[in-house]
């Protein structure tokens, strides 16, 4: 069975990905207050598209138009929108983003509900569970945080949202291997099968937008 | 403030206990203690992961009779209850923390083992 | 259901005890390198007895012969032996003890076997377990000891060993009411049943041997 | 020394599994480093009662090729596991555990898992 990395953030945590996963996604970070340089960022991912192959945007904002232009200008990349912000992440799964990463980040409740859930399954839009903001997190923190994707997993699992477990590495002191991924799975809940889907089958499902 | 997502239908949502408490300490407790004490309890005797699973959460305190509402996952209210027990004291106060009930709402477990503390 | 603490170990546990239970035994350490002198011995417990009502006599020994001396000459006292030394367990079992307190107390292993357990069920011989030394205990010894417990409480289910839950408590401090026994109950294994007759049933019966 | 607790009939004895790590570090760490990293690693995530569960028992570690083996009961090897993946330094070195792979006996564990860093 393929297993993929659908994101690493920096070029020491691609290489240590690439030796425990078949397929990784290096994925560049985009934090937008405005509309960006669409020619130098195309220009921008076209290189790292020559070195890592696979790419992600992580678009980071609070203006939601800014997703839409993305989706319009920029091909070949799957798009990514942090979680955090509702109507960013509403606006996301409508315009029909690959995945909504961590919809719990930076808030003090799951971010998601069963309306977004329901969308994000009809337009096919992921969720990914990042396991990095867990090493970072204080014991409280990271209790809380847990209890959000707990829940996030449920809304997920029962209306049959496309989902990813992944490092979501910042370096690679943050990068985890499959095992260690889908034992996060199996305590948000999954079952090993569902925690290994969630590492191959749908990350692959994924990868064949980028063909 | 920011949107905050919809209330789950009654199916999707966690089914919750309410735990009614005594705070029996050589000093009165203040509320926000009470709040940190329950945390470090439940973060020392079942973990981040067991806590996650267990989800305490500070409803209230009366600081008059030292008397509290902790609420809890349906199926975790035996684990929360011994976290509690363990409690021995804080800040170098000596305590026990006593449960009293436990309750489905609020409002019957203040009418069940609350009222004779004052509480309505 | 009549609630029973087995074991309160001051005055001031006692009175706090006596609030939260129907009975309360009140127990008397008995720290012993030799003979100790039974008419003083006596002349306590008699003391004891009038100012408590119901009374137990903890030994904590190395020496097993000390313990047959005191079953033989104290009466109308509950007889305990406090766990650690594997050879005075079991001759306080086969001299026909009432309790042993905690078979892992000063142990890195449970204390307690299928032997013991087999021999204790045909004695009658219950095993207390104590939350007192949780109490007192670091982390680290804290979850040692109740892996240990929960050992030795699969024993005392399989084997049929009367059993009951108690504080142990030294001071006030330690006392905790029968619902916060049973938890303790539950976290080593217990069925709610099972936790709820460790704090009637079984003590109740223990009380039966004092008439 | 005293005495010890007969061994247990196979019925009654807890079911183990035995786990081959690797550690990834800035430098390289001691027998007992990792022994005292396990302990806060499942005490911090799993709690007291977690860990009492959960049953990890260090075995063995190899300095030399960092790879070692942890015992834990059969029930919670993803617990142990979580609790492993979530460890991010120990005494300021950054580090990684990673796990190789999960067997119940040390013979078997050593002979898929731990053959190709020289163990036997």
């Amino acid at each position: 069975m393929k297993m993929v990395e659908m994101d690493v953030r920096s070029e020491d945590a691609y290489e240590l990905a690439r030796k425990w996963f078949d397929e990784v996604v290096f994925t560049m970070e985009l934090s937008l207050k405005e509309e960006p340089d669409i020619g130098e960022l195309k220009e921008r991912v076209r290189e790292l598209r020559g070195e890592y192959g696979k790419i992600a945007l992580l678009v980071i904002t609070e203006r939601p138009s800014l997703i839409k232009t993305l989706r319009q200008r920029i091909g070949k990349v799957l798009l990514y929108v942090q979680g955090g912000n509702l109507r960013v992440v509403r606006y996301a799964i409508e315009t029909g983003v690959d995945a909504i990463i961590g919809p719990w980040l930076g808030r003090r409740d799951p971010g998601f509900d069963h309306v977004l859930a329901r969308l994000a399954a009809k337009k096919g839009v992921a969720v990914g569970f990042p396991m990095g903001p867990l090493l970072r997190a204080s014991p409280y923190e990271r209790a809380t945080m847990l209890k959000f994707m707990a829940r996030v997993w449920r809304l997920v699992d029962k209306y049959g949202v496309p989902r990813f477990l992944t490092s979501s590495a910042g370096n690679r002191w943050e990068v985890r291997g499959p095992r260690e991924l889908m034992s996060l799975g199996i305590a948000l809940g999954m079952d090993p099968a569902q925690a290994k889907a969630s590492l191959s089958f749908y990350p692959l499902s994924l990868l064949e937008r980028l063909k | 403030m920011r949107e905050k997502p919809k209330t789950l239908p009654p199916t999707l949502r966690d089914k919750h206990r309410y735990i009614a408490f005594q705070i029996i300490g050589e000093r009165p407790l203040k509320r926000n203690d009470v709040k940190r004490l329950i945390w470090e309890a439940s973060l020392r005797v079942l973990g981040e992961l067991g806590t996650a699973e267990a989800k305490p959460w500070f409803i209230d305190f009366d600081e008059e009779s030292q008397t509290g509402i902790v609420r809890c996952d349906r199926n975790h209210v035996e684990r929360i209850r011994f976290a509690l027990a363990l409690i021995t004291e804080f800040n170098g106060t000596r305590l026990i923390v006593r449960t009293l009930g436990v309750s489905g709402t609020i409002r019957r477990l203040k009418r069940k083992f609350l009222s004779e503390f004052g509480w309505r």
